[in-house]
């Protein structure tokens, strides 16, 4: 493990925005966050809980083109690769775990996703541990917590007057070695290191219990318990458009000028109206009952069936955005109580 | 303020007695402590679940539209003008609902205690007389429900009493308003290059979720112009001019019947102002034809009906 | 008026209510009046017909300046048309305006068949107010 | 890496009407360069999405038989509100669009080699079996296959799909073909009655029999029930099932029933593996 005084951070920050494509958080308002693509380090402020929208959308953007189409029939697909590398810096743990689940999606054996994955090995992350987090968190229910470093190629932590850098994956001690100013880590840091790991973990009192839910849940796809959960959902879909996780996506044509156009991939939810709806005027997921199924279901028993990890990293984004304040924990304790099936 | 709720719990406790409705639509508590969410109560022995105070936020009414059985809803005086224009618009059938009206409640902006306490957590709430104690774990201070309204919180003392079978605490004497159209003005007193820079930095938030869309009582069409793919209107992206395109088309279709509840600006996550269109729109109708929707569901609404002589100075 | 803006011409939409402003330009046709060539007609059945979608889509497009025109009030074809259609304008005219198209940018008119002058002198307005304005930015998609 | 999102470019090069009620037509395409044509191996059951610029993409079972090299059909039905089958239809011959696939898992030839096949089609649903009565038929597989016996189902005679095909197969040995409309027509010398009736009085032997099933939802459920009552086994019912889909390899979240994805695990699953899957499709 190296450490940096903090006042330092800036000089690392700048050597960064130099020689790669630096992301980093920033603010216009102070109270939201988003990562964008910094020049220096003025407008940095890590000084912060976590990102408004999260920072799948730098790999898996709202609006993509994947190929733009012409009046001959030729096809021609953007330019993936960039010339410079990519550093996010600052990036959550729960965050940088969930980018580990959209890499099974993306890349699996038989369909790579070139789009995701050109952006995925351009970019190097360095993930910040969180000191303060917030009521809605529930990251330590999925084996992971605030100093998590699942996913994170650097893992940084604020000490308070010394930021502490540790390489993860070689790609990280790749770059850490490019790094000035960074000094060995003494006893007495890794055992602070310790404390404030744990005492960080401690704040987070929410909590959802997930042993055995992905089966239970299988055989309470009928429950009565989802009329009551669906009914004062709306549907808008905040959830899975801040979702870390979520990956559902449509393809559409856009006509741009005579006889051209491309095929853009655009977000889509499973919560949106016409998400399932057939042109034969069949929809197998009619209303909210069945789409607030789908979410619940594909996130914690399809995907735990499927890639042994749940589709959840607990950041809390659709609890605290919710504008009718859904609240997923509590709706995975109301299926775990609930009875299975109506007493006959 | 809990007397209210006494009355509240009693009166839905009463309806589901005596069977006249299936489920009372109300608010209870959230693990959200500035904010409660809707809930939906059909045995009588929940109804203490319910509770009714300046947290209370949300517009019921949205869930009303295509639900068959006899329901009750709690509604403040903006949310009672919706079910009045929904009725009008035939989504709603009035015998099929029972309104209980609280025309004095006064709800407060989330946005605006998170802004002035600086994104600092809240861990609890205390509703006081007028006043709310919002405590984190290393402040606590008392914040005046009047100094953080939300905009539109406009009390009125002519809502036709048809649409009132229950009232909750007492009618208004008159009508009292928060003139947040002071932003209107100021925007109105811009050059419209101005305007256009103010709007453009709201508008380049979005991020097309619609939640604005959903959470609008009278958005309610099967296939929205916007989701539309042939004809596409609009393109899906999020780049300004089609963002500006949405919203400018969202508060068009809203003409003449919005009821500035303020749902869109509450469901919004991006914080974008989606009020000032729909209140700029409502004000424009009000001053050419005096008309404001939802005030009596008989009444006809400003854009679906017309007089020989209306204002047509801007025609050439 | 720099060069540049002298080579820029404004293209100009209208939407022509068939019955009575669609006549009227025919009419300006036929007795051979003069009028600025900036204005492609989309011909509708009504002037209650148009859709705030389509003139914010032109706007969108690049056009440089939208003209709406029907049958003066109590002419129209289906009685009522042009009556909601005045109620919608004023609304519509009024939040493009606020939300900062340039005024002038969106205009009415009613013209019935037998103004051919009316037609002719109305484009010429549109047309110089519109080259008055210069090419649209706002709104336009890149 | 391989851009799965890219369609190759094809030509319409026949169009053939199905039925008289002109909204079933059969699609032939080729594809524009040989190289695609060749590393476009499918087998009977997959799908491929039919793309055309402009419009947008749809899934269609592949009609035609893995051994006719030199084209691909597709028989689709267009709905009033079917954007892409509409334009498809609007298409003339010689025109371009694209093809992308193949997609899905498609029936285990393999597994079915040495037994018996019965094959139930009903309405429309009949192009992927079409696929595996050709295949079947081959000369170079026929002797793999035990006995091969067929039921098309349709409301009407004029909705009975590939009339020439079963003409040609009823006059063949190695192959009994049953047609079946619900109600008598004049002019139809077939079965009447609704598929599971026809196929109770048929009384298939359920030994060493595999069932390929396809149709719509009301049809696949009483066969089945017939089919269990003449104990066939739910591990021996094999059907193709079919759900919106944008991506078609298990990417876009929207073709799934339970945690199995239509496009990529499906779209042919055993009646056995459906009925762990749950009620949703």
């Amino acid at each position: 493990m190296k450490i940096l005084e903090k006042e330092k951070i800036n000089s690392v920050l700048d050597f960064l925005a130099g020689q790669y494509d630096l992301v980093a958080p920033v603010s216009q308002d102070g109270l939201k966050f988003e990562y964008a693509q910094v020049k220096d380090s003025s407008k940095v402020n890590l000084d912060f809980t976590n990102s408004h929208e999260s920072p799948k959308k730098l790999f898996f953007p709202q609006y993509e083109v994947l190929f733009r189409y012409y009046a001959d029939g030729r096809k021609e697909v953007p330019a993936l690769e960039t010339d410079k590398k990519r550093v996010i810096f600052g990036m959550r743990p729960c965050d940088a775990k969930a980018l580990l689940f959209l890499d099974k999606v993306f890349d699996d054996a038989k369909y790579q996703d070139p789009y995701y994955l050109t952006k995925r090995n351009n970019t190097v992350i360095f993930t910040l541990g969180c000191v303060s987090p917030q009521s809605t968190c529930f990251c330590t229910s999925f084996d992971i917590g605030p100093f998590a470093k699942d996913g994170s190629d650097v893992f940084v932590a604020d000490f308070g007057d010394f930021y502490s850098f540790e390489a993860v994956t070689d790609k990280g001690e790749e770059i850490l070695k490019k790094l000035s100013g960074l000094r060995d880590a003494a006893g007495e840091h890794i055992s602070k290191y310790e404390k404030l790991s744990r005492e960080s973990a401690a704040k987070i009192k929410r909590h959802i219990e997930l042993q055995g839910l992905a089966e239970e849940l299988i055989n309470k796809q009928d429950a009565p318990m989802w009329e009551q959960i669906h009914l004062k959902c709306i549907r808008c879909g905040v959830c899975s458009f801040l979702c870390p996780t979520c990956h559902c996506f449509d393809m559409i044509d856009e006509n741009q000028g005579p006889q051209q156009g491309a095929r853009v991939r655009i977000w889509d939810s499973c919560m949106s109206c016409g998400f399932t709806q057939e042109a034969s005027g069949h929809n197998p997921r009619p209303g909210g009952r069945e789409k607030m199924r789908q979410r619940v279901m594909h996130k914690f028993s399809y995907i735990p069936q499927n890639f042994d990890t749940f589709g959840c990293v607990g950041c809390g984004r659709c609890i605290k955005n919710c504008p009718v304040r859904n609240d997923i924990t509590k709706t995975i304790k109301k299926l775990r109580e609930s009875e299975s099936r109506e007493k006959r | 303020m809990v007397d209210l709720e006494k009355q509240l719990r009693a009166q839905a406790k009463k309806l589901l007695e005596d069977k006249a409705v299936d489920c009372v639509i109300g608010y209870e508590n959230s693990d959200d402590p500035l904010m409660t969410t809707p809930c939906f109560i059909t045995a009588p022995n929940e109804v203490d679940r319910l509770v009714l105070n300046c947290l209370c936020g949300n517009n019921l009414t949205k869930y009303l539209i295509g639900r068959k059985e006899k329901t009750a809803v709690v509604a403040k005086a903006w949310d009672v003008r919706s079910v009045a224009v929904l009725v009008k618009e035939n989504q709603v059938k009035r015998e099929n609902v029972i309104i209980i009206g609280v025309p004095s409640l006064r709800i407060v902006d989330q946005k605006k205690i998170i802004a002035h306490l600086n994104g600092k957590e809240v861990i609890s709430v205390i509703l006081k007389e007028n006043a709310i104690e919002v405590q984190g774990d290393v402040f606590s201070e008392d914040l005046l429900i009047d100094d953080y309204l939300q905009a539109g919180c406009e009390l009125r003392d002519d809502i036709d009493d048809s649409m009132f079978d229950i009232v909750i605490g007492e009618m208004p004497a008159s009508k009292q308003n928060i003139d947040d159209d002071d932003l209107i003005k100021q925007l109105e007193a811009m050059s419209s290059e101005q305007r256009w820079e103010f709007f453009k930095k709201e508008f380049s938030k979005c991020i097309r979720c619609y939640a604005c869309r959903e959470a609008c009582p009278l958005c309610y069409c099967k296939s929205c112009f916007v989701d539309q793919n042939f004809p596409a209107w609009f393109s899906k992206s999020t780049d300004l001019s089609d963002n500006m395109s949405f919203h400018i088309i969202r508060a068009l279709h809203a003409a003449g019947r919005c009821t500035d509840c303020g749902a869109c600006f509450r469901a919004c996550p991006n914080d974008i102002n989606l009020r000032v269109l729909n209140r700029k729109i409502a004000k424009d109708i009000k001053e050419l034809f005096d008309s404001e929707p939802g005030l009596n569901p008989k009444e006809d609404l400003p854009l679906t009906s017309y007089k020989p002589d209306d204002p047509q100075d801007f025609i050439k | 008026m720099s060069t540049e803006s002298e080579k820029w011409e404004p293209k100009i939409l209208a939407f022509l209510c068939s019955w009575c402003s669609y006549a009227g330009a025919d009419l300006a046709g036929v007795s051979r009046l003069q009028y600025p060539p900036n204005v492609r007609v989309v011909k509708v059945p009504c002037s209650g017909r148009i859709n705030p979608v389509f003139i914010v889509k032109a706007l969108q497009q690049g056009w440089d300046g939208v003209l709406v025109s029907g049958c003066h009030p109590g002419d129209c074809h289906y009685i009522t048309g042009n009556y909601y259609a005045r109620r919608r304008f004023a609304v519509l005219k009024n939040i493009l305006e606020f939300i900062g198209i340039e005024q002038g940018r969106v205009q009415f008119s009613w013209v019935s068949a037998g103004e051919g002058e009316k037609f002719a002198t109305v484009i010429k307005e549109v047309t110089e107010s519109i080259r008055k304005l210069g090419p649209a930015q706002r709104l336009v998609k890149k | 890496m391989r851009n799965p999102y890219v369609p190759a470019n094809a030509i319409l090069s026949r169009k053939h009407i199905e039925n008289t009620a002109k909204d079933l037509q059969t699609f032939e395409f080729i594809f524009e360069d040989k190289k695609q044509a060749e590393n476009f191996d499918f087998i009977c059951g997959q799908f491929a999405m039919v793309s055309i610029d402009g419009v947008g993409e749809a899934p269609f079972g592949i009609a035609s038989s893995p051994l006719e090299k030199d084209f691909i059909q597709f028989t689709v039905k267009r709905y009033s509100k079917g954007i892409l089958t509409n334009a498809l239809y609007s298409l003339s011959e010689g025109e371009k669009l694209g093809i992308r696939g193949p997609f899905g898992n498609g029936y285990p030839m393999k597994e079915l080699e040495g037994k018996n096949i019965l094959i139930v089609g009903g309405g429309f649903a009949l192009t992927t079996l079409r696929s595996v009565v050709k295949f079947v038929l081959h000369q170079a597989n026929r002797a793999k296959y035990g006995k091969l016996t067929m039921l098309a189902a349709a409301r009407e005679p004029c909705e009975m799909l590939y009339r020439e095909d079963m003409a040609e197969w009823s006059k063949r040995n190695d192959i009994e073909v049953v047609q079946a409309i619900d109600k008598p027509a004049e002019g139809w010398d077939g079965q009447v009655g609704f598929a599971a009736e026809v196929l109770e009085k048929m009384t298939p032997d359920a030994k060493n029999t595999y069932t390929l099933i396809c149709g719509p939802q009301i049809m696949i459920k009483t066969c089945i029930n017939v089919l269990g009552k003449l104990n066939f086994t739910p591990d021996k019912i094999i059907n193709s099932l079919e759900m919106k889909m944008k991506c078609g390899i298990g990417k876009c979240g929207r073709c799934n029933i339970g945690n199995k994805y239509i496009c990529k695990d499906g779209p042919v699953f055993t009646y056995e593996q459906l009925l762990k899957l749950g009620a949703e499709y």
